[in-house]
């Protein structure tokens, strides 16, 4: 804390409120080409936007099954965060349900979801910068009564450079670090099924691929992984599915090869 | 143009910045790459006079910027991003830029009583220049928008148009791309080399894409635990030994647990 | 035996004194600086809520009295303390739940919350004086000294004597106890951690599946403790009356923000900082350097840096000068 | 504005209800609240400084009251008056020497050593010339002056001393102090007010300290000269007014019509400052200093300058209020009062708009006098129904004094609770 | 017909202790007037609080506006602290015609030389300056020469340290240290401490009773700094005895107040409804009798008519009034007699309508307050 260039002091999302879901209306069946009905973790034609403003999502899917890695993509401002948010109960999903392993919890709390094994790693604000890297580690795995410390080596054997600064506040690391923490946090909680908004974003090409790496073996041990990815061509490389969404609308949604080899979403969003 | 002459920075026993020495030449895009922790913020907050160093000297022309405070060095023509947004999250997005501009005559107490004509003048410049920024990151819609409420790589592209506001001689840019849509990126690109071709900036780019770095950089400067590593072309610096164990990498081990 | 005499006189004009009062603000300041390192606001009602917690306290003594219970030498109040931290405790939470929290789910700024608060400091200020009256009460019983200056002289032959008041020994004994147990609380258990971590960010406190609420109830309940341990034993040592707990916010603030705000061990040093400035700067040494120095330095007048006039801005002065070596206190606090 | 209806008719209100007498006094005090909230709306809307020192500027004010407009006394000046001014000489000459020789000499144990030595020769020297002088100029008269008196002008003068004083003190503030963050900057501004007030209520050849200075001179006429002129009871009767009435009624309006006047310049000023590309380069400042003076904006220069300029308003509503008082009572400057009170006026109406600040100002101004009679009316409603001589009821109707404080804490919850951004928000 | 008296002291702030038992004092006048039926021919009369806050000029101007403006009151009880006292009296009083009598506000600089308050004002506690010089009568007498003081820095308490010193050192004593304390503070351990270092045989302290005064008398005692003290008026009060009792024995005090037994009948008439000796609530009793009285004697209600008549009522000649004789005194003013109110505090009204001062020595024996002598 004491470098305040560096320090973005938590809470500054305005936007994660407690609001635990909304009024519900009826899911008006789900299109695209997958039948996601049957999918782990649904957020099911999804509508909705912050506080009284106006609708961000529009009839917005997305949805991951047990073992696989499912990836958001789009340009700045589509609604890729928002739909993640919408997915972990923090704004009003007016219109649409969200669904977990079969059950409805569209009007859970975050914390309920936390406590049903969802795991989120926020884009912003995603470290208690106060505290050591340690305890963010432990933190993370807060809900958890059993021994952690071997999640907490595996952690640390994934991310050498946390290891290093386990004693120090993790305000005072560096980005890229920071989001190590982040993500280290998350993969603490042994979550039923992970989210990651941008876990990339500004580590470099090696802890990239490492991370990429373990999310793989994550995803291969049975964990549903969703996330938002810039680097959108790495991360449809490892995905199993993608959907790329556009202006709150899911535009395209195919495997990760498919979408790949798309010229048009090559185009548009892979930078060519 | 800049020189970098041995910079130290320590935070009590750890050397962030351990005796690092560049030089970027006037008219460059120069690239700084380097593993996460590598020093390279810090050497930015340096130079830019946000930290302290605790030795060594920073140069502009000639003249010694070493521990010049920001707004100075700001008005000398050296800007800078920062790699988390800084937006001013009350305001519009509009706002953001318009606020941008030095030596305004409207930030005179005196004249904002008195000189109402010739500020409502320079306001609206200020503005249609502001829009025009706005319209080239493609954020236009979001001109009224509080900066605050507007998604994570939109704050980015705010931080970069706010140093497309003013003439600059040199801008610092840590890491636009995090978070941004690689298609903008791209466009981004397009933008700092028309700059650089147009009106002369010089640049020095920290960012961890290759491919952009690739497109835009000349000469790369890679960073590793407070020291530079090596310097040299894109290919040259991909070649290296050194840089690839500490930054580069070798891929994903896991590839053939990618499925269908 | 000069230099003895000396020494006394110091300890029992200064050290004593000084040590005593900057436990009672440590105590005062830890509070503060738990509300605002968790809740991350200045709680101008927390002199109120001693005031109230001790109310409480002095009128359940009043009734142990009545039928007769005591603590031999020690005050009958600490008999009562557990039954004042109940009620005042329930008062901070029922405070929360009917005031703070529609601010919290509102994601208010600080400031609103130390008007807020400021709100509540004056209708708690209402209450106790609606309740037990504005008058100074005085409820201490038991032994007044462990050790007193008559005692003192004759024990030692001195010219000089030393009171130590029981009162005093106890604050001192409980601000040790009180801090060890805080820190042992927040850095090591798995609470204490959550609620740092809630102090941190809220929202990924969120994430991580810490209830917000626990955090602020336990957060309100020892801060209830702490407002009532404080105000009852300053109350022992002084005297109660509603009007100078009022007054004590402004000193326990000083103590809380020289120490570094939302830092418990800061709250400590703190307190100590301010009340031995307050005693020491404005001390006349005129009696110490006659002991001290032979009788031809003796020093003919005061000695006094400062008249006593003096005393709160020598004090508010040292503490600008901490301020502005280490801008965040002396042990680097937090800044909302 | 339709608060300010709301307001309006509050005070019309109060008028009908009890007398116009009452309703243009607390119109007078709201006029000088409002000034203040909007100084500090300036330093805390516009800027985010939080200063929590605002009675000690108020204070400054009051002081420059007694030191414009009190007529000298003479034989104080002659006592030791010349003897004080060289003191105080000596000791800014102390500081300003000590300060040169830490820029002069090198860093180390030197520099230490010299700055102790300067600084203390300096105190015993000051101390040694100051106190002879005090004493005599204490000495003279004690009961009714022992003070130097002042410079004997026109007591309207005072207001623009007022705040060039307390604009004086802000700079030496924030010059030290405005490093500092939030909190920890308030309670460098809460010392600082306090050691000023301290100066004040100890320093009696100033300002007669604890003993107060009465009697003020008035920018209004007496309210017993117009009552003993005969044109003017001539003029009010012919009117159908009682003269008593009229003269005092008239005397308050002079006051009101000087306060609004000078409520709409400073309205006005701070209104285009803050709609213009000053008052955005603040907000950005507010925002996000980091990035502010990223964007070349000399953040602590900009700080300093809101700091000395609020803190001027602050002195000139201490000057009116000193004015209007008619007195200088160091002691009544209580951080509750000047410094709390204010801030509840800046939330309340709503910070970083200034029409925020001037409604607040009226709206807490008005509930912090009429909560009482409020407050005990209250009381006789709810003990209406028990029986006379019933100890509830005794007790009640004994604390009813106390429900002014309590009522003014609900009422402020409420307001909060109904527009947690105040009433009028910043937009 | 019905006669209101506003009663302004400070029910909240800094003194608010001491001000029921005076509001008390001054209503239970009323009352008795009232009750007598006499008054101005059977009128009643009521009394309207309010609070001065006792150090807001601003909140206590506006309060007596109100009482004057609002609920046109004929007379103000009040106030208390010479700070407020003073605005009221400027700002309120004197422009509204309205008069006023303090029982408490003691400062010397409210007494007026030139008829600035248009004879409007008076007050039935003594000017400090006066108690100044009784004090160091009574320590001279005791063959003390050598005192520590401590006053409360307001204008009450620095006006009488200032006058006393003066006047001790006159009289060939020695004052080792003059030194203030705040009101209402958490903690004295720093005067004490300087007060103990500069020694004397003696401790002055003169603050209030249920203020600072007691902190700095509690922290000397424990701190075995001092253990006889002297008590001008503030500090005299059932609070001392009640707080100190035989720790301070042999201390001494005075405090207004003569042997015309006003006191104790007062004392005795209270009963325990109140706390009879609690500081200037018998001046409220004088102060608010006063009024009614000279509002008989002049046969009017209006200040303007009845403000001449207060001093007449107050002093001889005339038969003694003492309190709980209001009815008698009524009756004697309404068939043309003179009275001489001597209430409960010995009222003498001198120079411009302000207490002359008769003081009740008094000596702590037994950890009682008893009377040493009257002067
Ligand atoms: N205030 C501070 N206190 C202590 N250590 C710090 C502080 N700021 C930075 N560091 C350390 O300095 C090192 C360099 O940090 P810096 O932010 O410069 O890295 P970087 O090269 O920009 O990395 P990235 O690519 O992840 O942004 C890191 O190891 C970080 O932990
Ligand atoms: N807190 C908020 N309040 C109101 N609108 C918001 C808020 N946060 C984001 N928005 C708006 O919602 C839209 C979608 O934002 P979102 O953060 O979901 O984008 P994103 O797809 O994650 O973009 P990026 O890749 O830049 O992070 C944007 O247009 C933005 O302006
Ligand atoms: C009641 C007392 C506080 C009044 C005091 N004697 C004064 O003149 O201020
Ligand atoms: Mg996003
Ligand atoms: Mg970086």
């Amino acid at each position: 804390m004491s470098n305040p260039y560096q320090d973005d002091r938590g809470n500054t999302d305005r936007t994660i409120t407690r609001a635990g879901g909304g009024a519900l209306t009826a899911s008006p069946g789900t299109k695209g080409t997958m039948k996601p009905a049957e999918a782990f973790l649904i957020g099911d034609t999804m509508t909705g936007g912050y506080g009284a403003g106006p609708d961000i999502l529009h009839d917005c899917t997305v949805a991951v099954e047990r073992g696989e890695i499912a990836v958001i993509v789009g340009p700045n401002g589509a609604g890729k965060s928002t739909a993640m948010k919408a997915v972990f109960g923090m704004l009003d999903v007016r219109q649409g349900s969200v669904r977990l392993g079969g059950e409805d919890i569209t009007d859970l709390s975050p914390q309920d979801r936390v406590a049903k094994g969802m795991g989120f790693v926020p884009q912003t604000s995603n470290i208690f910068t106060s505290m050591t890297v340690e305890e963010n580690l432990e933190m993370g795995a807060f809900i958890r009564r059993d021994d952690f410390s071997g999640t907490m080596a595996q952690v640390y054997n994934l991310f050498p450079i946390l290891k290093e600064k386990r004693n120090q506040a993790a305000g005072e690391l560096s980005g890229g670090q920071r989001q190590q923490v982040a993500v280290g946090r998350a993969l603490m909680t042994q979550p039923k099924v992970l989210m990651l908004d941008e876990p990339t974003a500004g580590v470099s090409p090696i802890v990239m691929d490492e991370l990429f790496d373990r999310i793989i073996e994550v995803a291969r041990t049975g964990i549903p992984i969703l996330m938002v990815e810039q680097n959108a061509r790495q991360a449809l490389e490892i995905a199993d599915k993608g959907y790329v969404l556009v202006q709150g609308r899911n535009a395209f949604s195919g495997t990760g090869k498919e979408l790949l080899a798309d010229p048009e979403v090559r185009k548009s969003f892979l930078g060519g | 143009m800049i020189v970098v002459d041995d910079i130290h920075k320590h935070f009590g026993g750890f050397h962030a910045v351990d005796g690092a020495s560049l030089s970027i030449e006037a008219g460059s895009i120069t690239g700084l790459i380097g593993p996460n922790g590598a020093g390279k913020t810090t050497l930015f907050n340096v130079i830019a006079g946000v930290l302290p160093p605790t030795s060594g000297r920073v140069t502009m022309d000639g003249e010694d910027i070493t521990g010049l405070p920001p707004h100075t060095l700001f008005h000398k023509g050296l800007l800078r991003t920062f790699q988390i947004a800084h937006e001013f999250s009350s305001m519009s997005c509009r706002e953001n830029l318009m606020m941008v501009p030095g030596s305004q005559s409207g930030e005179t107490l005196w004249n904002t009583w008195f000189g109402r004509r010739r500020i409502a003048d320079e306001e609206r410049a200020l503005a249609a220049k502001a829009d025009e920024v706005l319209e080239f990151l493609t954020i236009e819609h979001l001109a009224d928008h509080k900066a605050g409420q507007v998604s994570g790589g939109q704050k980015k592209l705010l931080e970069l148009g706010r140093t497309m506001m003013v003439d600059a001689k040199i801008v610092f840019l840590d890491e636009v791309g995090a978070g941004v849509n690689r298609t903008l990126l791209n466009t981004i690109g397009d933008a700092i080399l028309r700059l650089n071709a147009e009106r002369n900036y010089t640049f020095v780019v920290i960012e961890h894409d290759m491919d952009f770095i690739g497109k835009i950089c000349d000469p790369v400067i890679c960073m590793a635990e407070g020291k530079v590593l090596a310097q040299g072309t894109l290919d040259e610096i991909k070649a290296n030994e050194q840089v690839i164990e500490a930054y580069l990498g070798t891929g994903l081990k896991n590839k053939d647990k990618v499925g269908a | 035996m000069d230099l003895l005499n000396a020494f006394i006189t110091l300890a029992n004009f200064v050290l004593i004194p000084a040590i005593a009062y900057g436990s009672q603000l440590a105590l005062g300041a830890l509070g503060v600086t738990l509300i605002y390192g968790i809740l991350r606001f200045s709680n101008f009602a927390h002199g109120d809520t001693m005031a109230f917690g001790t109310m409480a306290t002095i009128l359940i003594t009043w009734a142990f009295q009545s039928i007769g219970i005591s603590a031999g030498p020690l005050p009958t109040a600490l008999l009562a303390l557990p039954f004042g931290i109940g009620v005042c405790a329930l008062l901070t939470l029922a405070t929360d739940r009917g005031v703070y929290r529609f601010y919290r789910t509102q994601k208010a700024k600080p400031i609103i919350f130390v008007m807020v608060s400021l709100g509540v400091m004056f209708i708690m200020n209402g209450l106790v004086r609606f309740v037990i009256g504005p008058d100074d009460q005085r409820f201490s019983d038991g032994e007044r000294f462990i050790i007193s200056v008559r005692e003192f002289k004759a024990l030692t032959g001195l010219d000089e004597g030393l009171a130590i008041k029981t009162t005093q020994g106890i604050t001192v004994i409980t601000a040790i106890i009180v801090v060890a147990l805080l820190f042992y609380f927040l850095n090591r258990t798995r609470t204490g951690k959550s609620m740092r971590a809630y102090s941190d960010n809220e929202d990924l406190a969120l994430l991580s599946g810490i209830n917000p609420e626990r955090v602020v109830m336990v957060t309100w309940l020892i801060v209830a403790a702490l407002a009532t341990v404080a105000g009852v034993l300053y109350g022992l040592d002084k005297s109660f009356k509603p009007f100078v707990y009022f007054q004590l916010l402004l000193p326990i603030f000083a103590s809380a923000i020289v120490g570094g705000l939302g830092n418990p061990l800061g709250a400590i040093a703190g307190g100590f900082t301010i009340a031995f400035s307050e005693v020491m700067i404005t001390y006349a040494w005129k009696k110490v350097a006659g002991y001290a120095l032979p009788d031809s330095l003796a020093p003919d007048g005061l000695a006094q840096l400062l008249s006593t006039d003096y005393k709160f801005a020598v004090s508010f002065v040292i503490l600008l000068i901490v301020l502005l070596f280490r801008p965040t206190g002396l042990f680097a606090g937090k800044a909302v | 504005m339709v608060y300010f209806g709301c307001i309006a008719a509050l005070l019309i209100g109060t008028g009908l209800m009890t007398s116009w007498n009452l309703a243009i006094t607390i119109m007078n005090f709201g006029l000088i609240s409002a000034i203040m909230a909007l100084g500090v709306n300036l330093q805390w809307g516009f800027a985010g400084l939080f200063n929590v020192g605002i009675m000690g500027f108020v204070a400054l004010g009051g002081l420059a009251t007694v030191l414009v407009a009190m007529p000298p006394v003479g034989e104080a000046w002659a006592a030791g008056g010349l003897r004080v001014i060289l003191a105080l000489i000596l000791g800014a000459a102390t500081i300003v020497g000590a300060i040169l020789a830490y820029g002069a000499l090198p860093k180390g144990r030197v520099r230490t050593l010299g700055m102790i030595v300067i600084l203390c020769t300096g105190f015993f020297i000051y101390r040694a010339v100051f106190d002879g002088g005090v004493q005599a100029v204490e000495a003279v008269n004690p009961a009714n002056a022992g003070y130097l008196g002042g410079l004997g002008l026109p007591v309207l003068i005072a207001w623009p001393v007022g705040g060039l004083l307390a604009a004086g003190a802000a700079w030496i503030i924030g010059k030290t102090a405005l490093g500092l963050r939030s909190d920890y900057l308030a309670i460098a501004t809460l010392g600082i007010a306090e050691i000023i007030i301290a100066i004040m209520k100890n320093e009696d050849w100033l300002a007669r300290g604890v003993k107060n200075v009465v009697g003020l001179p008035r920018p209004a006429p007496y309210e017993i000269d117009l009552q003993n002129s005969t044109t003017f009871v001539e003029r009010v009767t012919s009117f159908g007014f009682d003269p008593v009435t009229a003269s005092t009624l008239w005397v308050k309006t002079i006051y009101a019509g000087l306060f609004t006047v000078v409520l709409l310049i400073l309205f006005i000023l701070a209104q285009r400052a803050l709609h213009s590309p000053w008052g955005r380069m603040m907000r950005a400042i507010r925002d996000n200093e980091v990035a502010a003076e990223a964007m070349g904006k000399d953040v602590t220069a900009r700080h300093l300058q809101i700091f000395v300029l609020g803190s001027a308003i602050c002195g000139i509503a201490g000057a009116m209020m000193t004015t209007l008082d008619g007195q200088l009572t160091p002691g009544t400057y209580q951080p509750l009062r000047f410094t709390f009170l204010v801030w509840v006026m800046v939330i309340v109406g709503g910070s970083g708009n200034n029409l925020g600040a001037v409604l607040g100002g009226f709206l807490i101004w008005w509930l912090w006098v009429m909560v009482e009679p409020i407050g005990l009316w209250v009381m006789q409603v709810v003990t209406s129904g028990m029986a006379d001589g019933f100890w509830l009821r005794e007790h009640l109707l004994d604390s009813a004094a106390h429900m002014r404080l309590l009522t003014m804490g609900v009422v402020l919850l409420l307001v909060l609770r109904f527009s947690p951004r105040g009433l009028i928000p910043e937009k | 017909e019905d006669v209101k008296i506003g009663v302004i002291l400070g029910f909240t702030g800094p003194i608010e202790s001491l001000t029921p038992s005076m509001a008390d004092g001054a209503e239970l006048a009323m009352q008795e007037v009232t009750d007598s039926g006499l008054l101005l021919d059977g009128a009643t009369v009521s009394s309207v609080r309010a609070d001065s806050t006792c150090v807001d000029a601003g909140a206590a101007t506006a309060a007596a506006e109100r009482l004057v403006t609002s609920d046109q009151v004929d007379a103000i009880m009040g106030a208390d602290c010479s700070g407020v006292t003073g605005a009221i009296l400027n700002n309120v009083a004197v422009a509204n015609g309205v008069v006023m009598i303090s029982p408490s506000a003691t400062s010397p600089g409210l007494s007026h030389n030139d008829n600035e308050d248009n004879g409007l004002f008076f007050r039935t506690a003594p000017s400090d300056a006066r108690q100044g010089v009784v004090m160091t009568e009574v320590l001279m007498e005791e063959g003390i020469n050598e005192v520590a003081v401590t006053y409360t820095n307001n204008d009450y308490g620095k006006g009488l340290a200032d006058s006393f010193q003066a006047a001790f050192e006159a009289a060939g004593g020695t004052v080792t240290i003059n030194a203030a304390h705040e009101d209402g503070k958490a903690d004295y351990s720093a005067e004490v401490g300087a007060l103990a270092a500069a020694g004397g045989d003696r401790l002055v302290v003169a603050g209030y009773v249920d203020q600072g005064g007691s902190g700095i008398v509690r922290a000397a005692i424990d701190s075995g700094a001092f253990d006889t003290f002297h008590f001008p008026d503030g500090m005299i009060g059932a609070k001392l005895q009640e707080n100190f009792g035989d720790e301070i024995e042999g201390s001494t005090g005075q405090h207004p107040g003569t042997d015309s037994e006003g006191a104790a009948m007062f004392a005795e008439m209270v009963g325990d409804t109140f706390d009879a000796t609690s500081p200037f609530t018998p001046e409220s009793y004088d102060a608010a009798a006063l009024i009614m009285l000279a509002m008989e004697a002049a046969g009017s209600k209006d200040s303007n008519d009845f403000k001449d008549h207060v001093m007449d009522v107050a002093n001889a000649p005339g038969e003694q009034i003492f309190p709980g004789e209001l009815a008698k005194a009524l009756q004697i003013l309404k068939d043309g007699g003179d009275v001489d109110y001597v209430g409960a505090t010995a009222v003498e009204l001198i120079g411009g309508g302000e207490s002359a001062g008769n003081y009740r020595q008094i000596v702590i024996e037994g950890g009682e307050i008893t009377t040493a002598q009257y002067r």
